[in-house]
């Protein structure tokens, strides 16, 4: 069966609680981002909530949008490594290989979303910390780039648990950790190509369904549904 | 490269008497091919102003793809006829002295100057108002009609001081050798010239300022034709290098244009002993680099759209490279930059009458072919209010009236120029007699060697 | 028959141009002579020099083998690697053209000079009939003739006013007459 | 006017080998001072390795920053070099005689410096070199022809290699001149470089057809050098940048900058080693005239960047062209390189009189290259600024102490290795001007005498 992975995340849904930013740190081995990292704009979030302010006060609204990698059919980032070192699988995955990466930053420069980001310093955690770094993530070292890799540890691991029984992966069998941690199941992750999945369901089943930046022509596989507003009739699509 | 005996132009060997009676022969006595030339380009002009009339003007300005073949050949003409004064005055600035019998050859054609600029007037009606769409006129009141008018009217007139400029020695002379009667046209034409030192000194630095203000009026006034009928006529061509690669390959036609006259010019018109190998030599060079810029200037457009991938740009190589018009496109390729490329890399070529003129005269054709092929483009996409053209427009085929009326407005502006050479000596001849003081021929030791002055 | 050099060094141009002449009265041909200088003078001032050289083969040659490993490198690594990158072709020509391009003229230029330098006969290992005189503003005629003809030649050099003669004899060896002013400029 | 020196033979050498054999106290001085800062210079590059990037400026999503835009700066410079010794060779201008190694020197010192910092400022320099010299097949993969990155290499490489040969080639017979003057180790070395070198007809006829030639091959590869350079920027889908007119626009540039540069270098040389009789102020006069016609075509290209940006009406375009247009410091800066770049010195090379002053084109031509630096900046940085719509991620770059002496170091390696390179070889070839002196003839018209050359073939 063919698969491309891809995601679905629900902004009406969306409380903008960030919990899948931090399960997300937690389970890729991300380096935390203290104060002094977020003054020098430096900070690492495979997966951030952007906000923004909509209207005048007294009648503001904060409008949430999570933005992990778009993981695009056709993204731009890739081409622009001179050592393959960022790639297209055949799952539709965006694959960052970091023993290849040599930190030429060309990659994030031309991500339309600043999805990629650079490892300025060597990553460092307290001392209470080091038994928390999950052992199937790799720890980036300083001068490579990294980003959402739709949690393919856990691809990987569910694949190899299917195949080890001869059975296809399921719907829902696994998902991503950022997914697994939202307290309001806003974020759906499945198979795009099985039409029979979750995923693929809610994508073709809305007319709220929107990519964002769609007419640079990339295809991300990451697809927003509109926030139902009664008040204001569009939002995110033009911030 | 390899080492080729000291050809040594005859040219140099004349003496002033000698190329002022050559010069004036010229005006003086026509042959019966000139009178032939000249009834055939004006058959040409005729048939050419009725399928203007028949053709386009009786559909109306409604449809904008009828213009497409008027819209042509005005870019024909003004990448050839009106950027040929521009290598004149460029050969001037770098001071060579191999120029001196092409400046001439080249400056006439801006005799011609008046056909492309009816047909600008003519096509200004089929022009939408800049406002609300992509234009470099930002929707300025009356643009872009009045101010791109007022440019063209300013080219046009440049371009005739500068060839009257050029030619009032030679009217002196004619005056003086061809027609002594003191209302004649050359004794109107050259007025007080005697020739004394002043005189040519503010010659010299008229010419000099007009010739390059004429560069600049051209270049400004190709970068709005660009703009105003191609870039914004098409929604999401997104390229701001296509007016460097329309005014750079219209210096190379008008190399071509130049080394095809001198070609013509050797055979029909007289003037073998001046437009000799050395001549060619030099023009061939010009071509051979003007063609790798050619493919320079696309390159760069066509990579950055090509890596660039979104949508309208993948649109955009179907409409102007590889589906719409294929063909046209494989023959400017092969034209305008294959043909100088293989053909002119070879010195033997480079350095032969007939090598140069036949790249010359293909040159000339695929300039042809890439303007009908931007034409087309810019006359054809429907919606030019968009941002983005989604769809790509079909391909448009010529009719008869705009094959005829292509072929007739050429053939106007040669018998334009054909009349012109009645009254203006072809090459030049105080620039020819110029050069002579500047040039000997001396022996040095064993060798005979050309020994070139610089006075600046 | 083995080829022996002689070399005469004379002060200016007009010394070296009469020392010519002397050599073809000599009966000597162009062939027979070469001409060192410090610097090039106007082409055939002391007669067409006979040589061909096939200089302009090079850069062909080498442009034809860098766009050929250009085309083998671009080509062959994006075969050997399917990965597919920014939805490219697997086998993207334009950007295969700028390697190429860049391969091609590498090539064109590397041979260029090969090519300059094969056809001068450089590097040479030993300078063999040389005087120093000549970088000093000298104009040195070297005389390349058969070993019988020798004393003809070496005459005729000496016919007109000299600043030096160096000779080779038998074992190799140079023979100046007159020793080069001390090195130092 | 062609003015023309006596000088003949003996005297030329003595004159020009002069830099070989005199050590003045300015000297040392200079050497002392750049040696300084390149100390500098390699205590930043150690602590930048040492402690990675983060000692930069850099941040997300501003990832290049001054080293990059040093880069661009450094290949530009490099451009005038072969650019002006090629055409000049080519359309055999009579005062290409000594400018055309010095320029081509100047080539190759800051080609080498250029290529230093896209080195420096990747995040794992340790395996960028596999990266421009991919050794093996055991990793399973070479360098990605598709991207941009690594034409870059394969165009520099081209070029210096070229520039080298080119250079080299032109230097024989100077080193067999030298050869034949020297004791010591400098004997050794000469006398390899000579390479057995004596000067007869067909090597010098090689000479010069290799000049020709080799111009006519290196100049399509300098077009295509910073072309690549500029399509590193052009390729990508950032607004402003992905603009196909970056690869003319660059190059012009560079030939802005650099034969700026030349003239710089040219008023140090007659300055530092008095080359009075050489380095004349019809040289100066020449090249000016070259430049007000360079720098108007720079600023053609420089209008429909910005008139073809504003022109698609897309708003990602207007916002960066609006901020570096408009806003605190782009704005600024554009004034400053409005008026260092072309406002102010091109109406002085306008004039005669200051074209021949050599003060003042060594002052303006200075101030060129600084609005140029400044050029690459105002282009590269606000693109990454304002990318796409993405508020969250806009930033702002300020350079650390690390990036800044990277910058000073880069000038003062260019000026030590060119400071190096007269010490060891003649900045102008002595043969070239030898030569010009064994072609040169007169024509009397009339009462004037005027200065004329022999054709080359």
């Amino acid at each position: 069966m063919s698969v491309r992975w891809g995601m679905v995340i629900d902004l009406d849904r969306c409380t903008g609680c960030q919990a899948c930013v931090v399960a997300c740190q937690a389970e890729n081995n991300i380096p935390i981002n203290t104060e002094d990292i977020f003054h020098q704009r430096r900070a690492i979030e495979w997966i951030r909530v952007e906000r923004y302010w909509e209207g005048e006060y007294p009648n503001v609204k904060a409008r949430y949008i999570p933005i992990p990698c778009m993981h695009c059919a056709q993204a731009p980032c890739e081409s622009v490594c001179p050592v393959y070192a960022t790639y297209q699988t055949t799952q539709g995955i965006n694959m960052q290989i970091y023993n290849r990466c040599i930190g030429t930053r060309y990659c994030a420069v031309n991500c339309p979303w600043h999805v990629r980001f650079f490892n300025y310093w060597e990553p460092r955690w307290p001392d209470s910390l080091h038994h928390q770094l999950n052992p199937n993530v790799t720890v980036r070292s300083r001068g490579v780039m990294e980003k959402c890799t739709f949690c393919i540890q856990r691809i990987i691991r569910t694949e190899q648990a299917a195949s080890a029984d001869g059975r296809e992966v399921e719907d829902g069998e696994f998902t991503t950790a950022c997914a697994q941690a939202c307290p309001t199941d806003a974020i759906v992750f499945g198979n795009l190509a099985n039409s029979e999945s979750r995923v693929a369901q809610m994508a073709a089943d809305t007319d709220r369904g929107y990519q964002l930046l769609d007419t640079l022509g990339t295809d991300p596989a990451v697809l927003y549904l509109k926030k139902i507003d009664p008040d204001a009739s569009e939002q995110a699509e033009s911030h | 490269m390899s080492s080729h005996g000291h050809s040594v132009p005859r040219v140099w060997s004349l003496s002033p008497r000698e190329i002022a009676t050559d010069g004036t022969r010229r005006i003086r006595e026509l042959g019966s091919l000139y009178r032939l030339g000249i009834i055939i380009a004006a058959v040409l002009a005729v048939v050419g102003v009725i399928s203007l009339i028949a053709g386009p003007l009786l559909q109306g300005y409604s449809d904008r793809s009828v213009w497409t073949y008027v819209t042509a050949v005005f870019f024909f003409l003004m990448s050839t006829v009106a950027a040929a004064p521009c290598l004149s005055v460029a050969l001037r600035l770098a001071r060579g002295h191999w120029r001196r019998p092409v400046n001439r050859v080249a400056e006439i054609w801006a005799a011609a100057l008046i056909v492309p600029a009816i047909l600008f007037f003519v096509l200004q009606g089929a022009h939408p108002s800049s406002a609300d769409r992509n234009s470099i006129w930002m929707g300025w009141p009356a643009s872009p009609w009045l101010w791109s008018s007022i440019m063209m009217i300013a080219l046009v007139v440049c371009g005739y001081a500068f060839l009257y400029i050029s030619a009032r020695p030679d009217f002196a002379i004619l005056r003086d050798q061809v027609d002594s009667n003191p209302n004649g046209f050359f004794a109107r034409m050259a007025g007080p010239w005697r020739g004394t030192l002043k005189q040519w000194a503010v010659h010299d630095r008229a010419l000099s300022l007009v010739g390059v203000f004429y560069i600049m009026l051209f270049i400004g006034m190709m970068t709005i034709i660009a703009s105003d009928f191609i870039i914004g006529m098409v929604p999401g061509y997104h390229s701001s290098i296509f007016p460097v690669y329309w005014v750079v390959t219209s210096f190379q036609a008008a190399i071509a244009l130049t080394l095809v006259t001198s070609a013509v010019l050797r055979k029909f018109g007289g003037a073998e002993k001046y437009l000799e190998l050395d001549q060619f030599w030099g023009l061939s060079k010009m071509l051979l680099a003007f063609g790798l810029l050619w493919f320079y200037f696309w390159w760069s457009e066509f990579i950055i759209t090509w890596y660039g991938r979104m949508p309208y740009e993948v649109n955009f190589l179907k409409f102007m490279f590889f589906e719409t018009y294929l063909w046209l496109f494989v023959m400017v390729i092969g034209f305008c930059f294959l043909t100088p490329l293989f053909g002119l890399m070879w010195n033997f070529i480079r350095r032969s009458y007939m090598g140069p003129t036949i790249v010359g005269s293909l040159v000339l054709v695929g300039n042809l072919a890439d303007r009908i092929r931007l034409a087309s483009m810019g006359t054809t996409v429907d919606d030019i209010y968009a941002h983005y053209f989604l769809e790509v427009p079909d391909t448009h085929f010529p009719g008869v009236f705009d094959v005829l009326l292509t072929v007739g407005f050429i053939g106007a502006a040669v018998g334009v120029v054909l009349v012109a050479m009645r009254f203006i000596a072809v090459p030049s001849i105080w620039e020819v007699t110029g050069g002579i003081w500047l040039r000997a021929q001396r022996q040095y030791k064993k060798a005979e060697v050309i020994v070139i002055g610089k006075p600046e | 028959m083995a080829f022996r050099e002689v070399l005469g060094v004379y002060k200016d141009l007009d010394s070296a141009v009469a020392a010519t002449d002397a050599f073809a009265d000599a009966g000597f041909t162009r062939e027979d002579f070469d001409v060192l200088t410090n610097a090039p003078y106007p082409e055939g001032a002391f007669g067409e020099e006979p040589g061909r050289h096939r200089l302009f083969m090079f850069p062909l040659i080498g442009a034809a083998s860098g766009f050929s490993v250009g085309l083998l490198i671009t080509a062959g690594t994006q075969l050997a690697y399917p990965l597919v990158t920014y939805g490219m072709p697997l086998l993207s020509i334009p950007p295969m053209i700028v390697i190429m391009y860049e391969g091609t003229m590498l090539g064109a230029l590397i041979f260029t000079v090969i090519g300059v330098l094969f056809e001068s006969r450089l590097p040479r290992l030993n300078l063999g009939v040389y005087d120093p005189r000549i970088t000093y503003g000298s104009i040195g005629i070297l005389a390349r003739v058969p070993e019988d003809r020798l004393d003809a030649a070496e005459k005729a050099l000496r016919s007109v006013e000299h600043e030096n003669i160096v000779t080779e004899n038998d074992q190799g060896e140079i023979i100046s007459e007159n020793e080069a002013r001390g090195a130092q400029a | 006017m062609q003015e023309r020196h006596s000088l003949r033979g003996e005297a030329i050498t003595k004159e020009l080998l002069r830099p070989l054999t005199q050590t003045p106290m300015v000297f040392w001085i200079a050497v002392i001072i750049l040696g300084g800062v390149l100390s500098a210079f390699a205590f930043a590059v150690g602590w930048m390795f040492y402690w990675g990037l983060g000692t930069t400026g850099l941040n997300t999503p501003i990832f290049w920053g001054f080293m990059i835009t040093n880069f661009v700066f450094w290949i530009g410079i490099s451009h005038a070099g072969v650019m002006i010794s090629a055409i000049l060779r080519l359309t055999q201008a009579e005062w290409r005689r000594p400018v055309t190694r010095a320029a081509e020197v100047m080539t190759i010192f800051s080609l080498m410096t250029a290529m230093l910092f896209p080195f420096l400022h990747t995040g794992r320099p340790w395996r960028t070199v596999y990266w421009v010299f991919p050794y093996d097949f055991e990793r399973g993969v070479w360098p990605d022809p598709r991207g941009p990155l690594v034409w870059d290499p394969a165009a520099v490489f081209t070029y210096l290699t070229g520039s080298t040969l080119f250079l080299y080639t032109t230097l024989i017979p100077d080193m067999a001149l030298l050869r034949d003057r020297s004791t010591g180790w400098r004997k050794t070395l000469y006398t390899i470089l000579a390479l057995g070198w004596r000067g007869n007809e067909r090597q010098w006829k090689l000479q010069l057809v290799a000049g020709i030639l080799l111009s006519a091959l290196i100049l399509p590869v300098f077009v295509s050098v910073h072309s690549i350079v500029s399509w590193d920027f052009a390729v990508s889908l950032i607004p402003v940048w992905h603009a196909s007119i970056f690869a003319p626009y660059f190059v012009i540039g560079a030939v802005h900058s650099g034969v700026s540069a030349v003239i710089t270098l040219m008023a140090l040389m007659r300055w530092l080693f008095g080359f009075h009789n050489y380095l004349r102020e019809e040289h100066f006069d020449a090249i000016g005239r070259l430049l007000v016609v360079v720098a108007t075509g720079w600023i053609w290209f420089f209008l429909l960047d910005i008139i073809f940006a504003m022109f698609t009406r897309d708003p990602r375009e207007l916002e960066v062209m609006y901020m570096r247009i408009f806003e605190w410091p782009y704005a600024m800066l554009l004034a400053f390189v409005f008026v260092f770049a072309y406002i102010i010195p091109v109406p002085v090379w306008m004039f005669r009189k200051y074209r021949r002053n050599i003060k003042v084109m060594f002052w303006t031509s200075l101030m060129v290259n600084v609005g140029m630096w400044a050029e690459r900046y105002w282009l590269i940085l606000p693109g990454l600024e304002r990318k796409f719509e993405f508020t969250f991620m806009w930033s702002w770059y300020r350079p650390s102490i690390v990036e800044l002496t990277l910058v000073f170091g880069s000038f003062a390696l260019v000026t030590f290795l060119l400071l190096m390179f007269s010490k060891i070889f003649p900045p102008v070839a002595v043969w070239e001007e030898k030569e010009g002196v064994n072609f040169a003839q007169d024509i009397q018209v009339g009462k004037r005498t005027v200065h004329a050359t022999i054709r080359e073939e």
